[in-house]
């Protein structure tokens, strides 16, 4: 369990960033239980690789800018695209907002001074780091990166002589982290929610962490034991998916999509409750329909995990198939259409300040949007048909990934930076770069929905000469979004050294918990536990406000 | 909240019950072993697989105490079966209907 | 945006257009929404908020409303799906064999070749056959596309309306020059094709893929 | 939100918390195996026939006793519990020895029985399996994986308890402060459990 309560009140009153525990220097951090100090690992470590992949994308838009070769050959493009897909979905949204965020906010959110299993928290951390380093020894190790996609489709993952086991292995381990941190959060929601915090006095970030762990306990473990058999298949030849021994491909592809569609929702749902958390306080007022945010984030886990073969629409799967999966797919939107409307609905009779965290929540809403509903689009079953596998696909879950779970993760960076490291980032400068963002951003996708209907496949080196001036807005999109991140960062590192230091608890006027301790949170985040006796968002003076007009 | 007090469960049972259901089990494994001679025809698997569940069941409920578990226990076991069991409906809706090989 | 050539164009293009429609009505109505509230209740100018909690009447419309839309959409795009899966009978049948990285077409008399030819306004069924890995037939202007595996038994099937001549892609990832699995597909008259399908002879339109090669494969990929 | 301040608030041990935590992390092993499960089941769908005479070639024999064997070790293990709960230590810890004796039995057998199979030429990419119908070579596929993937968490099994009769030696785990055992426990009888399964679909297809 937690630290031994040896420490005096005066001891722990000191920020968790100079406490001095066991160990000092890096240790200090490197072997660190605290949940806070854990959630900067993940941070630390998942921006490393989201430049990564980042700058395989840039490279990936480079290369499509002419037809024919531009920088690189077919066969280091197809690499490319695999570890831009394996390292933005598996190091970097999947774990994303609920290692960082969830760590570093679950406890002090629901009151409590760490999560259930710290030391079991560290370890997942150290899953993710080995993770991390065996998908970059893919790269490294001779035989070249793995070129699958992804998705390492079987017979074509079997019979590439590149080096698909590390990356498989990889995926596996980084699984079992985010695995460990479900179990973590689930246990720390049910048992450590301060005195009075009963289940409708949560915040809304809490249910969406709480309904993402569900999915990661029960989802992952499928895509491990699916990736291990592909490893079998390779070393020892069983012929469990291999068509040459009697498999069926089309039966691995189900397995994948077993986990990897829940997976979606592990990568959208925590950004969901940053919205949620945001918009109350830039809105100053209380949120709309909080208990159908609250139920329908379980919702989405629920049916989410019933939707997973409309990835399989040309595949032959039998009409039965089809019909039951295209018609839950369109379920599943439903409960998002319900998120979409009371957040849009909060701003009503609000009073809005348009800082920086606010206006990417704003971007997240137009961009999920446009991502859900062309989401829905697929579902179609016709329509499906012909834009599978063609960029329109790859639009689609750029939107959501990176216009919703991306945008929602620099939302929850600019909301929670000052609380986290008592320094403000200037806000001037981060307003404009999310101009560029947003305008970088939509330029980028935008004109791959047209592209793919028009019938551009996607995982293409090379395309028609037709295509070219789609491409071309499309790479110029990621000209503007290269500046952009690059100053986004900036901005946030200049911050941390030289920023104004923030003393004040509570910066934007917030009224869940971590507003009410001090900047930057003490070592165990509360000196005494609180007691809970409303539900979040209250805004009271709000309230009375309204009570006064009535009476006039 | 659960009830946050209790550390000492309330999961004894005397060394009694652990046996009754041990030779239980045992007798079940020889049923499921003696019925699978004889052909059932296409209830033999649902056979095999219902005995299967029952042994599960006393495994889950005295062995792992989960009888004397709160609520919540039971109700995440039940997620969690509920989970694999849509899985496989949901799979055979492919599968059922149509021949691939 | 809607020139598909083939049988099924009409019915997917109208489940795209109508999804589309209701797409970018709800994405105008919420953008609409969000900036008129932004500069309404903008902190300058409505420095105090009111707080509005919920209302189950508009929680139940704006849930019910998408429900019907979504089940429309299913509809269209069922139907339309329904009619590419009846493969029909007393068609003209072709073998198609996938792999890596291009095409070959099979007729019934035992032609054959690398780019497809089919005649205009008659039933074509593909059996599509792969002897590697995953492949996918995709004819963008006819709405089809079907993915192609080795060892197991695939039909697509079409009715071109139009004479001319379109392209063919492989739309499954499978390696190195999947980009470079493109093709070619000509429709021509009835008889043009008849005459075509008898002559010993390579119709004089007819090249072989090879030469055609849309785009030039680059050294490295030879 | 307005908080009062309790004084004092301790951190204390919470055992359902831990129990909870495990239970959790039993699902997504239950799912793991779940996932093979599935594989199982379509493919006997859709080769029944060849699962029906590939079984014929298991030994029900080995089968039964090897089921025997596991459920009296999970009878073991939960009377190790038992016997904590009342004080008895070194009964205890007789009992987890008994569960890692019967859990090497276990394993012993599943080497023999492996062994045969090997020597009959049987095995993942052999001739004599490649020449057979694809539905067989589906079965021995599923079958070495299944059980090889039970035999692992059998050994990691093994490895827990030892360290669970250290811990009892050396009063780490004591009749107030049992729940690294118990989760011990619940740890084997949920391998005891995927066993109960593949007992049946293995080797009793008829
Ligand atoms: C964050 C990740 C994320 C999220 C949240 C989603 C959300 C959704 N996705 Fe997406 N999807 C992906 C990531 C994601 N997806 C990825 C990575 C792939 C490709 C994988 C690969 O092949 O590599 C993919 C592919 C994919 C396909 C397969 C396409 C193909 O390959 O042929 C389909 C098909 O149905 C689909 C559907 C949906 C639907 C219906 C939703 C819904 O949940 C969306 C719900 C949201 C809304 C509907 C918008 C908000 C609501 C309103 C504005 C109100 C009005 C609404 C209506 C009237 C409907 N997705
Ligand atoms: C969260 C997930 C995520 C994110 C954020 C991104 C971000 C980007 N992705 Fe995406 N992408 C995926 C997930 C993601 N991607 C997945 C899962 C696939 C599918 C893979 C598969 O098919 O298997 C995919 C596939 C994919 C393709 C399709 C490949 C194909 O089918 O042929 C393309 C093509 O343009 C692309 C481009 C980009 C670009 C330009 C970015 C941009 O974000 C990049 C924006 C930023 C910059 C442009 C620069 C910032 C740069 C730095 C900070 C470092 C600077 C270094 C230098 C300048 C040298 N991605
Ligand atoms: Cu063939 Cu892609
Ligand atoms: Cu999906």
């Amino acid at each position: 369990m937690s630290n031994e309560n040896t420490l005096s009140n005066n001891e722990n009153d000191v920020s968790y960033l100079e406490y001095k525990g066991k160990h000092s220097g890096i240790l200090g951090w490197l072997l660190s239980t605290d949940h806070k100090r854990i959630g900067l690992l993940y941070l630390i470590s998942l921006s490393v690789f989201l430049i990564v992949g980042v700058t395989f994308g840039f490279l990936m838009r480079l290369e499509l800018l002419t037809p024919g070769r531009t920088i690189m050959d077919p066969q280091t493009y197809n690499s490319i695209f695999t570890l831009h897909g394996v390292i933005m979905i598996f190091l970097f949204v999947v774990p994303g907002l609920p290692a960082v965020f969830g760590n570093f906010f679950l406890p002090i959110l629901i009151g409590a001074r760490d999560v259930a299993f710290p030391r079991l928290n560290l370890l997942s951390w150290y899953l993710y780091a080995v993770g991390g380093l065996l998908a970059i020894l893919s790269i490294l190790l001779p035989g070249g990166p793995a070129d699958t996609g992804w998705t390492f489709y079987i017979p074509y993952s079997v019979r590439t002589n590149t080096n698909v086991i590390p990356a498989l292995f990889a995926a596996f381990i980084l699984g079992f982290s985010s695995i460990l941190t479900g179990v973590n959060f689930v246990t720390t929601v049910h048992r450590m929610r301060a005195p009075g915090m009963d289940w409708f006095k949560m915040p809304l970030s809490v249910w969406s962490l709480y309904a993402t762990a569900w999915v990661q306990i029960l989802a992952t473990p499928i895509i491990g034991i699916t990736l291990l058999l592909v490893a079998v298949e390779r070393i020892f030849g069983v012929g469990l998916f291999d068509p040459a021994l009697g498999g069926d491909p089309v039966l691995y592809q189900h397995l994948f999509w077993i986990y990897s569609h829940p997976a979606v929702y592990i990568m959208i749902l925590p950004a969901m409750g940053v919205v949620s958390e945001i918009i109350p306080v830039f809105a100053h007022r209380t949120i709309f329909g909080y208990r159908f945010i609250a139920m329908s984030s379980i919702a989405i886990a629920l049916f989410g995990s019933l939707v997973w073969a409309h990835h399989m629409f040309t595949a032959g799967m039998s009409d039965t198939g089809q019909l039951i999966f295209s018609l839950l797919t369109m379920i599943v939107a439903i409960p998002s259409a319900i998120k979409v409307f009371n957040w849009v609905a909060t701003l009503y009779k609000g009073s809005i300040d348009l800082q920086p965290p606010m206006l990417y929540v704003l971007a997240f809403i137009f961009q999920f949007s446009i991502g859900g509903l062309t989401g829905v689009m697929q579902g179609v079953l016709s329509v499906d048909i012909q834009v599978h596998d063609t960029s329109f696909i790859v639009a689609h879950f750029h939107y959501v990934m990176f216009g919703g779970t991306g945008f929602g993760f620099f939302a929850a960076l600019h909301y929670w930076f000052p609380k986290m490291f008592g320094k403000m980032y200037n806000i001037k400068l981060a307003k404009r770069v999310f101009w560029a963002m947003f305008v970088g951003f939509n330029t980028l996708y935008f004109p791959m929905f047209i592209m793919g209907w028009l019938g551009m496949p996607r995982r293409y080196y090379d395309y028609l000469p037709e295509y070219q001036i789609y491409h071309v807005i499309s790479t110029i999109g990621s000209w503007i979004l290269v500046p952009a991140l690059f100053l986004m960062f900036g901005n946030f590192i200049y911050a941390l050294f030289k920023g104004a230091k923030v003393t004040e608890k509570n910066v934007w006027g917030g009224e869940t918990l971590e507003w009410q301790i001090a900047t930057p949170p003490v070592h165990e985040n509360f000196i005494d536990i609180p007691i809970v006796t409303e539900s979040p968002y209250q805004y009271k003076d709000n309230e009375l406000v309204l009570q006064t007009q009535e009476a006039k | 909240m659960e009830n946050h007090s209790k550390n000492h469960s309330h999961n004894q049972h005397g060394y009694g019950v652990y046996f009754l259901v041990w030779l239980a089990l045992m007798a079940l494994t020889g049923i499921t072993v003696a019925v699978a001679g004889i052909n059932f025809g296409r209830i033999t698997v649902a056979t095999a697989l219902t005995i299967a569940s029952i042994k599960t069941y006393l495994v889950l409920t005295i062995f792992m105490h989960l009888r004397s578990e709160s609520k919540t226990f039971r109700v995440f076991v039940g997620v969690a079966l509920l989970f694999l069991i849509i899985s496989f409906v949901l799979l055979f809706t492919d599968y059922s209907f149509i021949v691939r090989n | 945006m809607f020139d598909g050539v083939s049988n099924f164009s009409q019915s997917t293009d109208l489940a795209f257009f109508f999804t589309l429609v209701v797409s970018i009505f709800f994405l105008v109505l919420i953008t609409v929404l969000m900036i008129y509230f932004v500069i309404k209740y903008n902190r300058k100018r409505n420095p105090k908020a009111t707080n509005v909690h919920h209302n189950t009447a508009l929680e139940v419309t704006w849930t019910v409303i998408p429900t019907v839309l979504v089940l429309i959409m299913f509809w269209l795009g069922w139907t339309g799906y329904l009619e590419q899966s009846r493969i029909p009978a007393n068609a003209l049948t072709i073998e198609v064999t996938a792999q890596m990285w291009k095409w070959s077409f099979k007729y019934p008399n035992g032609k054959e070749t690398d780019s497809l030819y089919v005649p205009v306004n008659k039933d074509v069924v593909l059996n599509l056959h792969s002897i590697d890995v995953n492949h996918a037939f995709y004819v963008p202007k006819f709405r089809i596309k079907k993915d192609v595996y080795p060892n197991q038994k695939r039909s697509a099937w079409f009715n071109a309306t139009e004479t001319g001549s379109y392209d063919i892609a492989c739309a499954e990832y499978c390696g190195l020059n999947h980009s470079y699995m493109y093709n070619k597909i000509t429709v021509m008259s009835e008889n043009e094709f008849n005459a075509w399908l008898n002559s010993p002879a390579k119709h004089p339109g007819e090249i072989l893929a090879s030469d055609t090669s849309l785009i030039k494969l680059p050294d490295s990929a030879k | 939100m307005s908080i009062q301040h309790t004084a004092a608030a301790h951190i204390h041990r919470d055992d359902v918390a831990s129990r909870m935590g495990m239970w959790l992390f039993l699902f997504t092993e239950l799912l793991l195996f779940g996932g093979m499960f599935i594989l199982y089941s379509v493919y006997r769908f859709t080769h029944p026939q060849d699962f029906h005479l590939a079984a014929k070639e298991l030994n029900t024999v080995i089968g039964t006793f090897n089921t025997a064997i596991l459920l009296t070790s999970s009878l073991t293990m939960a009377l190790s519990i038992a016997a904590i709960q009342r004080r008895q230590k070194t009964l205890s810890i007789i009992f987890q020895l008994i569960t890692i004796l019967l859990a090497f039995g276990f394993m012993v057998n599943k080497y023999f029985e492996w062994g045969a199979k090997f020597h009959h030429g049987i095995y993942p990419g052999s001739d004599t399996l490649l020449s057979k119908p694809s539905g067989e070579i589906l079965f021995f596929g599923l079958y070495y994986v299944m059980t090889g993937l039970h035999g692992l968490h059998v050994i990691i099994g093994v490895v827990i308890i030892a360290f669970m009769t250290v811990f009892t030696l050396r009063d780490v785990i004591t009749h107030d402060n049992y729940v690294k055992l118990e989760a011990a426990g619940l740890y084997w009888h949920l391998v005891d459990i995927i066993w109960i399964f593949l007992f049946p679909l293995f080797y009793l297809i008829t």
